[in-house]
């Protein structure tokens, strides 16, 4: 494990209107390592991610990527940064094909014309990559293509840039068997090659096959982030859904208070279990 | 529905047909109501084949549709124009095409009509200034401060009227008779906007405003409107154009002082008959010329009167056959025509 | 149960109650909202009071009882069009043709009343059934035959405009001399008439209120506290009561006739307004009207009858048309082939938008398009007084408009940038 | 198990222009019984819900409900029949709230007038059962939803009706552990009151947790329809991603003959395995 | 690995390599598409057929060389409008100030040329200067601030109309005199001229598709059989050669004076055609714009700078009014309070929509604007050879244009009931 996070996240607030979403968020992302980021429907995980990626902006707190402080007002500072994320919402344009949408916003181009044969060639190796064998054409419109194939195709579209962090917010909820697997395999070599990789998921069993460390969120707040190896199945699901399980978690039940063990000593310490 | 003939030869050889381009329908109803009709009936006595279309008001209508009639054969060609640039261009494909051209109502300056047929714009604007006063005096008016409605700053007519009767008005605000009050332009002759360009003048004024120079009848009723509103309907005279059967009612209810009557059938015989000729191959005399300052040649023309209507005199319109008693004097005007004398 | 979800069985969890609200809570949350950018009715407010105060400094005319009981009778065609307009928008469509649509149904009206000589009554339904003829042939053609409204409004505005031509015999002015008619946009009410009117309506909306209330606290549900429904039902008759007032001042210019009270039309707006919202945001087929613009296929799959509901939006539509159609003609006394013309279409679209409907649907409100409405009344208005060049009004005006849409945007901007859309 | 199934297809073709997504597909669900619909990403499944459900017309084939054949020409005609469905693409209005959701098509009235309240506790009711707690308020627009809500806000617009048949298309895709625990249990507990359920899912483990039967869809083809205690995991694995598996399924290899074993057969009979 | 996906490991597979294609497998997939309603620019050529027989019928006149020449010269300002319109529809905005832009562009124009004496190039830099400068305002305030582009350019179409007062001074026209400003919309080409463009754009035609399908075919991807490509070169080349053919034929009806050739505005438009697809279909930015159109939100989040997407559209737009404005100078050879004003709006948006451009956004091409153009100025041409009265004229082209477009619409119409959409 490196010494510095690639990504750190400080104290984040955010709310809509009246309504606090995530409160006094800490979450810390290193390289080479698969963190996963779990938490009931509606903890706030999207909106988290949203903060990171410049689709929101957060109304407190710091965003550290390699230690230094960053601001990240839109998605191309995101991108700048090397930060590629796969959205819940997946965010295709239904009215483009699937090569169009795999490169949308960095088009190969030969002068000033798009490339278009090397960027076919290029989306149908990395589509074949992912077990997708139903699409007839890369040319079709992404509206026409199922739930499965979409989702795909926006994995797809991520994974194929020299990114340095990728973000998969509930990337297999479509997929069938085989691209699941696929998939799985896909975040695992990613951060092997020394990428970080932060995955969202309500599959327990996908996040304990891949995941380096966990991450639970409850209610908007980080309950703890701990190493995979340094938890149950059991203890996750009570973390999550009830934000404590024995010494771990938030102080008070349904609790305001602050977490006991801070997740900057979590992440080394792993706690007690 | 058609069985002309091509008409793909030279000009010469060509069957007479006459083609006439109005300008719009809604600045004023007389295009679509009287010249039209007029201009048919006279062609069809004369029996020639004729083609009448209106441009709407769009330039580019207007050329599409001198175009067409080109392309359709017309050897004679009789334009309203809707501004001197289009026209002349116009006018001058027409020449080179071997079609002749009338001016008809409105001046091509710089054009190369044969003909120009109209009324004199400035009379009538000088003898809405002059009803004006007239009205004023009758009233017994002190120091009156006037409102004038223009109409549309976008129509060369629009501001040849108000150089007639601002030329009556200025005298009577350089002898301080008169008070120049608010002063503006309808854009598009809109009776609507008219109505609440009015009302605003009225409470810019506080009241205070004794006489309207309309420029057109529905202009004026669009004044009388807001006059009746605030009760002062009569009190305050208005001024007219067209001799429309609106105006000449409200001049019968005494809410209208005046209108300006334009023997529109005058003119469109006038017009009508040079076309004929034109299309037989004559080329009549005109009795006058007109000055084109900006092509710089004598236009030969036919220049009709224009006519102050009073109540005294709205019988003669209906003499005139330009309106006819039945449409005027319903219901409530019965009374008022017989009173007007209107048989 | 082989291998569902692991081990922990959570028990379903109450959705759990929000916090019984205060009048404190609630001020709170409103400015919460406010600071998210959720504004509701608050910009186009606040850019009509700019524009009042604007206008006064420049002209004091302005401020009179006079150009008060003007403004309403100068607004109210576009107002009554905008309202029709806003069904329409609702859906995301558009409808091109409601100006002319009025132009046509206002001819029909003058060809009965004024050339036939048929009483009032009789022609003004002949007007409204004509403008729900063409609400049903633009539906259908939208509907079912499936061509775009911009389209199908686009043909209809050019081919009503020949229709007024034909109607009205080529572009002659037609007076409506009708005393009824041209009461509608002329006269007023007597004074005592207005204060009971108003009396009544703001007894109706504090029982409505208060009824509405006591319901849902009977079910324990949610409210707003009772504090807050009192204060609302209290603006509501101060806001009332001093219009009443000052339109029940004298204005007359002449102190031989007197000239006072409410506007015939000021209630008929207020009518339709209570009824169209009423329709609207009370009965089923006003939420299905949002649903379908919201999202056409979720509508569908929900079972609503969406060509129904399109269909019907056009009919309302035209009919709105009618109506401003027959006051626009009382108002001028008179109807010619301009009527319903020139800006009437852009004006009464405007002011539904800058009230804040959404041009692509499923945003939008009545109320908005009498908001926007007044917008654009007064900027006529206040152009009006300022009496300048056409070129020079049109420069202001077009700048005028601008302004009060800004305050409107800047808060939405404030909500894009905060997630809040 | 009933004589005659509730809803049952015959010969089901689809295309979409030049593209043929169904072809002759044959399936039959039964009342009282969970039928679980699987396959992978791009075999048709939600094509063919959309054709029973009256989204899409089909090109050919019947359909037939309670034995008599039936024409659904659009979703109000399914509607009609009793058939509730819940889509991958969820298809809520962004622009109305949850309760307004939840009621749309159906609105309860108090004469013309809307009755809000009543509809307001109802909707909080269906919701508490299915585990939502994050919601804050039940006014809120569902545009501002997170995934899982959005997903829990459409299964509960379909169960709050009196309907016959059930379908739902991946109704567990976005939700959490416990929710998805609640859909499970909800969909088995309507089955037990005799209502048919047709279940979609790439989870096999809640497939074989909850169904009766397995209906299988490889590439727009029924390769099999069987009751859920004749086959194992991995059977129904190789079945969905290569078509046939031993002796089940289709006849040749990424077949275009006929399935072998016609599957009004199977469903009683359970074929060998 | 613990519980992941059990026991059967699927082997990633290729994306199945179609079948190649045939020249009849293509004409096959080809019908199947127009089956399932997905019919391209098919049903506005159909309609745009439809009208030419029907008018033909009526009036012999219309299948003459000479009005073959006025259509092109009659459309030319209205498609030119249009074809920058696309670009702003293709975001889901709306530009109404399109019209009187072109009309102060021109009213630029005239000034410079006419009142000041500059050089004719001079001024159409200024002109389009001048439309670049509008687009960037609008733009501005459409993206940066976030006022609704409806209402901006409400705001400037109104702004506009006094501008264009105030710079020609009130109700004075400007003539245009200078010979090469007047030979854009009213001079020919020289046939030797016209032919060799055509095998110039031909011949370059010709070259970009096969290096293309060289090019994809030694890629080892999916490719039109080279028969395809071979047929529609040759059917460019007829149809180009036939219009130049026609064009090109003597049509002065006077012997005195001859007149033929192609209209300078028509290598003009085919420029800006060639151009403006270029730059939609192949480059980056039009990649993007059809992105924004899409989904903004998706193009965001894919990087792309939306806000200077949706500046450039409007710059696009008041560009393409400016050269519009210009044309329509030419052509009135004169520039008055009118230019770009009255239908050219209206005309030019419906130009796009009837072509196939959706209102909201992420749907069109440049081409449609042409053919929707086309229908359009044949409508107006065909009406204009009828002559009947203006309320008669008004009522036929609505519901000819009505006509038109229902064509496409019914094919939609059946792509909506196969789920194609
Ligand atoms: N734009 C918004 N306005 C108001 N509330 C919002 C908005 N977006 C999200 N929320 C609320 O914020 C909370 C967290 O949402 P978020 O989408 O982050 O949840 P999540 O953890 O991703 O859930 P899921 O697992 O269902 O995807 C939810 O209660 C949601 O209702
Ligand atoms: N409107 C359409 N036009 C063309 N092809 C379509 C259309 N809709 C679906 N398809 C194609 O039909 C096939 C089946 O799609 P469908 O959505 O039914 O799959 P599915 O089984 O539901 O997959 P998933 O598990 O991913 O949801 C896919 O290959 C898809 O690309
Ligand atoms: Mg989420
Ligand atoms: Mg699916």
């Amino acid at each position: 494990m490196s010494a510095t996070p690639l990504l750190e996240l400080r104290g984040i607030d955010k709310s809509f209107g009246p309504v606090q979403v995530l409160r006094d968020v800490d979450f810390s992302v290193n390289p080479g390592e698969v963190t996963a980021l779990v938490g009931d429907n509606g903890a706030g995980k999207s909106t988290l991610v949203k903060c990171v990626s410049g689709i929101y902006s957060a109304d407190g707190g710091q965003v550290l990527f390699e230690g230094r402080p960053v601001q990240i007002h839109n998605p191309r500072d995101a991108a700048s940064l090397g930060i590629e994320v796969v959205y819940q919402d997946l965010a295709l344009c239904d009215n483009l094909d699937i090569v169009q949408n795999m490169f949308l916003g960095r088009e190969k181009r030969r002068g000033l014309v798009l490339d278009e044969p090397t960027m076919e060639q290029m989306a149908a190796e990395t589509l074949a990559g992912l077990s997708v064998r139903t699409v007839k054409s890369l040319r079709q419109h992404v509206s026409s293509l199922s739930g499965g194939q979409r989702q795909t195709v926006a994995i797809a579209k991520a994974v194929l840039w020299n990114s340095r962090l990728v973000i998969l917010d509930e990337p297999t909820a479509a997929l069938g068997v085989a691209q699941t697997a696929q998939v799985l395999e896909l975040v695992r070599r990613l951060a092997d090659n020394g990428l970080a990789v932060v995955l969202i998921s309500h599959n327990m069993n996908d996040v304990f096959a891949v995941s380096d460390q966990i991450a639970m969120l409850y209610l908007g707040q980080m309950v703890a982030q701990l190493r995979t190896s340094d938890v149950t199945h059991a203890q996750v699901v009570e973390l999550i859904t009830a934000g404590r399980s024995g010494g771990l978690g938030l102080a008070g039940e349904n609790g305001n208070g602050k977490r006991d063990t801070p997740p900057t000593e979590t992440t080394s310490a792993g706690a007690d279990r | 529905a058609c069985g002309d003939d091509a008409g793909d030869g030279g000009g010469s050889t060509a069957e007479p047909k006459i083609g006439v381009i109005l300008p719009d329908s809604a600045s004023s109803d007389r295009w679509e109501t009287a010249d039209r009709k007029y201009l048919e009936a006279a062609f069809n006595a004369a029996g020639v084949k004729h083609t009448i279309q209106n441009a709407q008001n769009d330039k580019a209508q207007f050329q599409t549709i001198a175009d067409q009639m080109m392309t359709d054969g017309v050897t004679v060609l009789m334009i309203v124009n809707l501004d001197s640039g289009t026209g002349k261009a116009v006018l001058d494909k027409a020449k080179t095409q071997g079609v002749l051209t009338i001016d008809y109502d409105r001046l091509t300056l710089g054009g190369s009509a044969e003909y120009y047929v109209s009324f004199d714009n400035e009379a009538v604007g000088k003898l809405q200034g002059e009803g004006l006063v007239k009205c004023l005096t009758d009233k017994g008016a002190k120091n009156p401060v006037i409102a004038e409605l223009n109409g549309s700053e976008t129509d060369n007519n629009a501001t040849l009227f108000k150089n007639g009767y601002d030329g009556v008005l200025k005298t009577k605000y350089d002898s301080k008779e008169y008070t120049k009050g608010p002063d503006q332009w309808v854009p598009g002759w809109d009776n609507a906007q008219a109505g609440t360009i009015f009302e605003q003048m009225m409470t810019q004024q506080n009241g205070k405003i004794d006489g309207v120079l309309a420029a057109n009848d529905g202009l004026g009723n669009a004044v009388i409107s807001v006059l009746k509103r605030n009760k002062l309907n009569g009190k305050v005279p208005v001024t007219g154009q067209d001799a429309t059967l609106q105006g000449l009612q409200n001049i019968l209810a005494g809410d209208q002082c005046m209108t300006v009557y334009k023997a529109i059938k005058q003119e469109a015989d006038a017009a009508a008959e040079l076309a004929i000729a034109l299309a037989k191959g004559e080329k009549k005399a005109a009795p006058t010329t007109v000055k084109d300052p900006e092509g710089n040649r004598d236009v030969p023309a036919v220049l009709l009167e224009p006519k102050a209507i009073y109540k005294e005199n709205v019988k003669d319109v209906v003499a005139d056959g330009f309106i006819t008693k039945e449409a005027l004097c319903t219901g409530a005007f019965a009374a008022a025509c017989t009173e007007a004398g209107v048989s | 149960m082989s291998a569902a979800p692991p081990t922990t069985v959570v028990p379903p969890v109450e959705v759990p109650a929000a916090p019984v609200p205060t009048v404190g809570s609630h001020l709170r949350d409103y400015w919460a909202r406010v600071r998210g950018g959720d504004m509701g009715a608050l910009p186009a407010v606040l850019g009509l009071i700019a524009l009042c105060v604007v206008f006064t400094a420049l002209r004091p005319n302005f401020m009179t009882e006079g150009n008060f009981a003007n403004l309403f009778t100068q607004g109210a065609a576009v107002v009554l069009i905008a309202m029709g307009l806003v069904f329409v928008l609702l859906l995301g469509e558009i409808d091109l043709s409601a100006g002319f649509a009025s132009g046509v149904c206002a001819a029909v009206l003058a060809q009965l009343v004024t050339l036939q000589g048929y009483p009032w009554w009789v022609a003004v339904a002949a007007a409204i059934v004509t403008g729900v003829v063409i609400g049903l042939v633009i539906g259908f053609l939208v509907a079912k035959v499936g061509i775009p409204s911009f389209v199908v409004t686009l043909a209809a505005f050019l081919a009503f405009q020949g229709v007024v031509l034909l109607l009205i015999k080529g572009g002659t002015n037609v007076s409506i001399r009708d005393e009824v008619l041209v009461a509608i946009a002329n006269r007023n009410m007597p004074p005592w008439l207005g204060w009971a009117l108003t009396l009544l309506g703001v007894a109706g909306y504090a029982l409505v209120q208060l009824l509405r209330h006591r319901n849902r606290s009977a079910l324990g549900l949610v409210t707003e506290p009772l504090a807050v429904v009192l204060i609302r039902i209290g603006a509501l008759a101060v806001l009332a009561g001093t219009a009443v007032y000052l339109l029940n001042l004298e204005r007359s210019r002449n102190v031989l006739v007197s000239l006072k009270g409410v506007p015939i039309v000021v209630p008929i707006i207020v009518i339709l307004l209570v009824v169209l919202t009423f329709v609207l945001q009370r009965t089923a087929y006003g939420r299905h009207v949002y649903a379908v613009g919201g999202n056409r296929e979720a509508a569908r799959r929900a079972g609503i009858n969406v060509d129904r509901i399109r269909i019907s939006v056009f009919v309302i539509c035209s009919s709105m048309a009618a109506i401003g159609g027959i006051v626009a003609a009382s108002r001028g006394t008179s109807v010619d082939a301009n009527t319903g013309g020139s800006k009437v279409l852009l004006y009464a679209v405007g002011a539904a938008v800058i009230g804040g409907t959404s041009l692509f649907g499923g945003k939008g409100r009545i109320v908005d398009a009498v908001l926007g409405g007044a917008v654009i009344a007064v900027i006529d208005n206040g152009m009006g007084l300022l009496g300048r060049s056409s070129g020079f009004t049109f420069v202001v005006t077009g700048l005028v408009l601008l302004l009060a849409a800004s305050v409107d945007a800047l808060s939405r901007r404030r909500a894009a940038a905060t997630g809040n859309r």
